[in-house]
């Protein structure tokens, strides 16, 4: 396997617009394979790596992420993540990943019921996941957020759950947005699906501001490379 | 036909809208306003045999998200 | 039938209705009054200020195209970059959120109507004062409007401004400019080349949206009045975005002639102006139009002004493969007209002609005035009394916790200013700055406006406004490629205001001419009143400028401890219309500093080449604000203090809070010197600021202190 | 005492929203509706002498954007 080049692919929905840009970070910042998917797509096209990327797919119309869950390649990315394979949703793409059961939990608005776009502080709370082997527990990352519904809620026993099997992957360190528990991205139990409202892709060179998000697809390509 | 859907939060889970807007009508002197709750409304133009198994179901498929949300609904004739 | 209150509902003199006869020589019928009425509108004719404009200069080395498109182009280390201004002030104070997006929406549009994906947003928002609960409700509805449409889009709102003056109480400015980038073999232009071709529609069906007031009243639409009191546009950004990336890929496909956006008289001016240009006429079959609502009349169908509309001229044959593309996107598209070789304007409906205009007469040789005109008395004052000493910290305290100067960050963490990540420096201090990717080179983007200068003496105010936005461009080390621009006044009709109008054209142009940088387009705003109070005069300059290297770029991150603080530049006796009179003496007139262009050139040149040298850290311009104020916000994006030792003949104020133009501040490691004056004022140092003035102590305290007010101020008062 | 207030855009006003819900439903199979249009409901908690006038003039004046919105409202005794 050596240093074959992982095959990210990039999920396109109708209103999604960061796609470029993790397209874009994968392809020249990390230098692996990334691929478009569009969202009638019903297979996959051997993605070792599945994103669904920041936007606002369908233009956040009815909740944010809720028609998109309705996509031809959901079922595709639903079978994919059953099998084991690394699903990452990015601020729109996490919520589409509520939305579609893939993680528990549902978005509110945000508490000061305002978009907010600004770089915060986060701590890794786990560093066994395949997306997060290249942080430290404990680290604190400087990545950018930009959302209006990403004040996360979830039922106390879901909570409860996430907090005991380390489910919640990343916390604020000031709370911009009410989210329980300071939760600013989650993975499910089985390990393979992280959802996370922060933008690694706009936090992967220095010229524009931090490199602290690119070990998230580093550690991703790292981790289906070893596998 | 016409038929109605209401999309609520269910009760227990946070409402910043809701609060928010409660906070704005005290400011502004609306004291009597003890809570307040935001939900959504749908106006559905239905041609339909069953219109109740449709609209039922588009409210619990597709309108409401059944982790935070609640719904009813009703059919105008 | 057509009679003196049919016209003045339709706002065309007696003069107009006249040469509408021997245009066509017969009497138009109702559908023709409504199309000339609204081609000839102010809005779209320019026909006050065509003549005007006509003296700016649109010549420049890096010039692509001019005014005269859907946007300005100029070159930018390869590529082209695509840009323009525009304002949606009335339809903000009728509504301000849906104000606001639309005219984002809008001018999103100009921009990838000529090929080039939108990179940038900028806004210049002018509000009345936020003591007044209203004006607090505009200045919300506007800013979630701006960032409800850029947002989805996925546009990065980049940079902009706002600040408040009474006048904008019933009339508030929101002028927005997007800047778009693109190959320079790949630019689309409003043309329809040939008899024969077919006019696609693309976008959201047509509503009732915009109709031209003046329609309202009118006899024949009685029965639909219900309807027609709906005319607020509102945005819808998801579609806006199927329709870029639809359009992009009909260009990238090339498989059409010419294109335009539909937006003021809506499918009329898209199709005539294109015809015209080309020299061929149009044929419109309105049943194939898209409509949104029933009943809708020709008349309505050519003039309605709904958003995310697209008409373009497909290439031969291409009528097929333009129209899957847009169905990939979920657009809906349709054959709604032809190119003829007659050079006429004609629509047809139900079998029947409704319209049949010479092109031209609509499009081309709209009426043109020479209004009269007065040049206004300029505000000349300079008052003892604002000259007199104060405990500065306390003042400079009082400027930073005001509306004019406080953090605007409120604003901006609204509006997805990353989105695309090319954005190098974030917003919060001068210029916009993004990279251009796969290449060393970025660019730099400002928007400046400032209506206190423009009511005490609107040239000065106009050449100052142009100068600032080179000086703040310069202090990233660019140099301007071209501007637009955006004219916001009163009536026209009004001498006075037309005087205001000659002189603000007359200050650009000099300002433009001396710095040899052309205008690429821009837009008029004419009739900013409300019970025949008329806003200030107000030009707001959008620049482009390129940087050759970023690796040089001086950010706030790069400044040490220990760096030194230069003073570039002259400090004269300017303290009329600044933002200290402003705050300290409630006082809005004043003198207009004087500017030397020469200077300002010599001064903008060396600030560039420092900065070229990698000898900057980082560099700001003395812009409204004054020197403390402005060095203070410096200080607090750096997160450093700062000891200042200043000396001065002239009075302390001119000093601290004085407005002279033609200053920087630069920020080095290094031993600075230039061919303009350099002053070594002071040097980066723990955590409080240190002012001594003419050898005294005159304020000491710690940065967090000061900034507490300036970071909160917006918050305060809108979160609830 | 608890009020209803519903919110609606005017006919006339565009409506993305449920424009866009419209065209899912369609792909998702429901084919019978023919028009979605979106509003806003409040659930409001009063304690007031006189409810309705509150109820009536907060809708009015803080609630609906009268440019394109109208209300109705009414009370659950
Ligand atoms: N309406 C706005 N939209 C976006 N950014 C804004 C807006 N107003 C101010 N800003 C940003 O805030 C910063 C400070 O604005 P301003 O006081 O005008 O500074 P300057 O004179 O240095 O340009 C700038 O970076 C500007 O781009
Ligand atoms: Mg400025």
């Amino acid at each position: 396997m050596g240093n074959r080049k992982v095959k990210f692919g990039v999920v396109v929905y109708p209103g999604t617009n960061c796609d470029r840009d993790t397209y874009h970070v994968i392809k020249e910042v990390a230098e692996e394979e990334a691929q478009y998917l569009w969202y009638k797509d019903t297979d996959l096209k051997g993605s070792q790596v599945v994103i669904l990327p920041g936007g606002f797919s369908y233009g956040d119309y009815l909740r944010s992420g809720a028609i998109a869950r309705f996509s031809p390649i959901m079922k595709a990315i639903r079978e994919f993540a059953e099998n084991g394979g690394l699903v990452l949703g990015i601020c729109n793409g996490f919520q589409i990943l509520l939305e579609a059961g893939l993680l528990p939990g549902a978005m509110l608005r945000n508490r000061g019921l305002r978009f907010i776009c600004r770089f915060v502080d986060l701590t890794v709370e786990n560093d066994e996941t395949p997306f997060t082997l290249l942080y430290k527990r404990g680290e604190k990352l400087r990545i950018p957020i930009a959302h209006i519904d990403g004040n996360y809620f979830a039922t106390p026993e879901v909570m409860a759950e996430l907090e005991k099997r380390k489910g919640i992957i990343f916390r604020y360190v000031n709370n911009p947005n009410g989210s329980l528990h300071d939760t600013a991205g989650i993975i499910n139990s089985r390990g393979n699906v992280l959802g996370l409202m922060p933008h690694p892709e706009r936090a992967s060179e220095a010229l524009v501001g931090s490199t602290d998000g690119l070990r998230m697809f580093l550690s991703a390509a790292k981790f289906v490379r070893e596998s | 036909m016409r038929a109605k859907i209401e999309v609520f939060l269910k009760s227990g889970v946070l409402d910043p809208q809701g609060e928010t807007i409660k906070r704005a009508l005290h400011t502004l002197g609306y004291e009597s306003i003890k809570d307040v709750r935001q939900g959504k409304v749908f106006y559905i133009e239905i041609e339909d045999d069953n219109p109740e198994k449709t609209i039922e179901e588009i409210a619990r498929k597709v309108l409401a998200n059944p982790v935070i949300e609640d719904f009813k609904w009703e059919i105008e004739k | 039938m057509i009679d003196k209150k049919l016209l003045e509902e339709h706002n065309l003199s007696e003069e107009e209705y006249t040469k509408i006869k021997d245009i066509l020589g017969r009497e138009p019928n109702l559908v023709e009054l409504g199309l000339f009425s609204v081609m000839w509108s102010e809005h779209c004719s320019y026909k006050s200020s065509r003549i005007h404009l006509a003296k700016l200069p649109t010549k420049g080395k890096y010039l692509i195209q001019g005014p005269g498109e859907n946007a300005g182009v100029v070159k930018a280390d390869g590529k082209a970059v695509v840009f323009k201004v525009e304002s949606h002030n009335h339809p903000s104070f009728v509504e301000p959120y849906q104000g606001a997006a639309t005219g984002v929406g809008g001018i999103l549009r100009d921009v990838f109507t000529m090929g080039a994906r939108p990179v940038a947003l900028l806004d210049s928002l002018h509000f009345g004062p936020l003591s007044k609960p209203a004006n607090r409700a505009i200045m919300e509805g506007v800013v979630s409007g701006i960032a409800g449409y850029g947002n989805p889009v996925g546009v990065p709102t980049v940079g902009g401004e706002v600040d408040f003056e009474e006048e904008f109480s019933h009339n508030p400015l929101v002028n927005v400019m997007c800047v778009g980038l693109t190959e320079r073999d790949r630019i689309f232009y409003a043309r329809a080349g040939e008899p024969g071709l077919s006019l696609i529609y693309a976008g959201a069906p047509t509503g009732r949206d915009g109709i031209h007031g003046a329609t309202m009243a009118s006899a024949e639409f009685g029965a639909e009045t219900e309807h027609k009191k709906v005319n607020v546009q509102v945005g819808d950004p998801f579609r806006e975005k199927l329709l870029l990336e639809a359009t992009l890929e009909v260009m990238e496909k090339d498989l059409i002639v010419g294109i335009q956006d539909m937006g003021a008289a809506g499918l009329t001016s898209s199709s005539s102006e294109m015809a015209s240009k080309s020299g061929v006429g149009v044929e419109l079959y309105l049943d194939n139009v898209p409509l949104r609502e029933e009943g809708m009349t020709p008349y309505e169908i050519l003039l309605s002004e709904s958003q995310e509309r697209m008409l373009m001229v497909a290439k031969k044959g291409k009528e097929g493969e333009i129209k899957s593309i847009f169905d990939k996107w979920g657009i809906d598209s349709r054959v709604v007209g032809k190119t003829t070789d007659d050079k006429r304007f004609r629509a047809i409906w139900k079998g029947k002609i409704v319209a049949d205009i010479p092109v031209d007469s609509l499009a081309g040789d709209s009426p043109r005035y020479n209004r009269p005109y007065v040049i206004p008395e300029k505000d000349e004052r300079l008052e003892d009394k604002w000259l007199e000493n104060r405990d500065w910290g306390q003042v400079l305290k009082k400027i930073l916790n005001s509306e004019h100067m406080a953090s605007r960050h409120w604003v901006y963490e609204q509006y997805d200013h990353m989105v695309q990540i090319n954005t190098v420096l974030l917003p919060g201090l001068g210029p916009a700055v993004l990279r251009i990717k796969g290449k060393t080179s970025g660019i730099a983007l400002t928007i400046d406006a400032n209506p206190a200068w423009g009511r005490s003496d609107p040239k000065k105010g106009a050449i100052l406004t142009v100068a600032e936005a080179f000086r703040n461009l310069a202090t990233v080390g660019a140099e301007p490629l071209g501007i637009t621009n955006c004219l916001n006044f009163g009536n026209p009709e009004k001498p006075e205001i037309m005087g205001q109008f000659v002189e603000t054209v007359e200050g650009m142009k000099e300002a433009l001419e001396f710095f040899g940088v052309p205008v690429t387009g821009g837009n008029v705003s004419f009739y900013n009143e409300t019970e025949g109070k008329a806003i200030p005069p107000t030009v707001t300059i959008g620049a482009v400028g390129l940087i050759p290297d970023l690796s040089v770029l001086p950010r706030p991150e790069k400044v040490k401890e220990g760096d030194w603080i230069y003073l570039l530049g002259w400090t004269k006796r300017d303290i009329g219309s600044s933002v200290y009179l402003k705050v300290i003496h409630n006082e809005r007139g004043g003198k207009v500093p004087d500017i030397n262009l020469e200077n300002e050139k010599s001064l903008q040149g060396e600030i560039i080449r420092l900065v070229r040298e990698g000898k900057v850290s980082f560099a700001f311009d003395l812009s409204p604000g004054g020197l403390l104020p402005n060095l203070s916000e410096a200080l607090f994006s750096i997160g450093k203090g700062a000891t200042l030792r200043v000396e001065t003949d002239l009075e302390e104020v001119f000093y601290l809070f004085g407005e002279s133009p033609s200053r920087a501040i630069i920020i080095s490691p290094y031993r600075i010197s230039a061919k303009v004056p350099v002053l070594k004022i002071g040097q980066i140092r723990g955590d409080e600021l240190i002012v001594y003035l003419n050898g005294k102590k005159i304020l000491q305290e710690p940065l967090n202190t000061i900034k507490k007010g300036w970071a909160t101020y917006f918050n305060r008062l809108f979160d609830r």
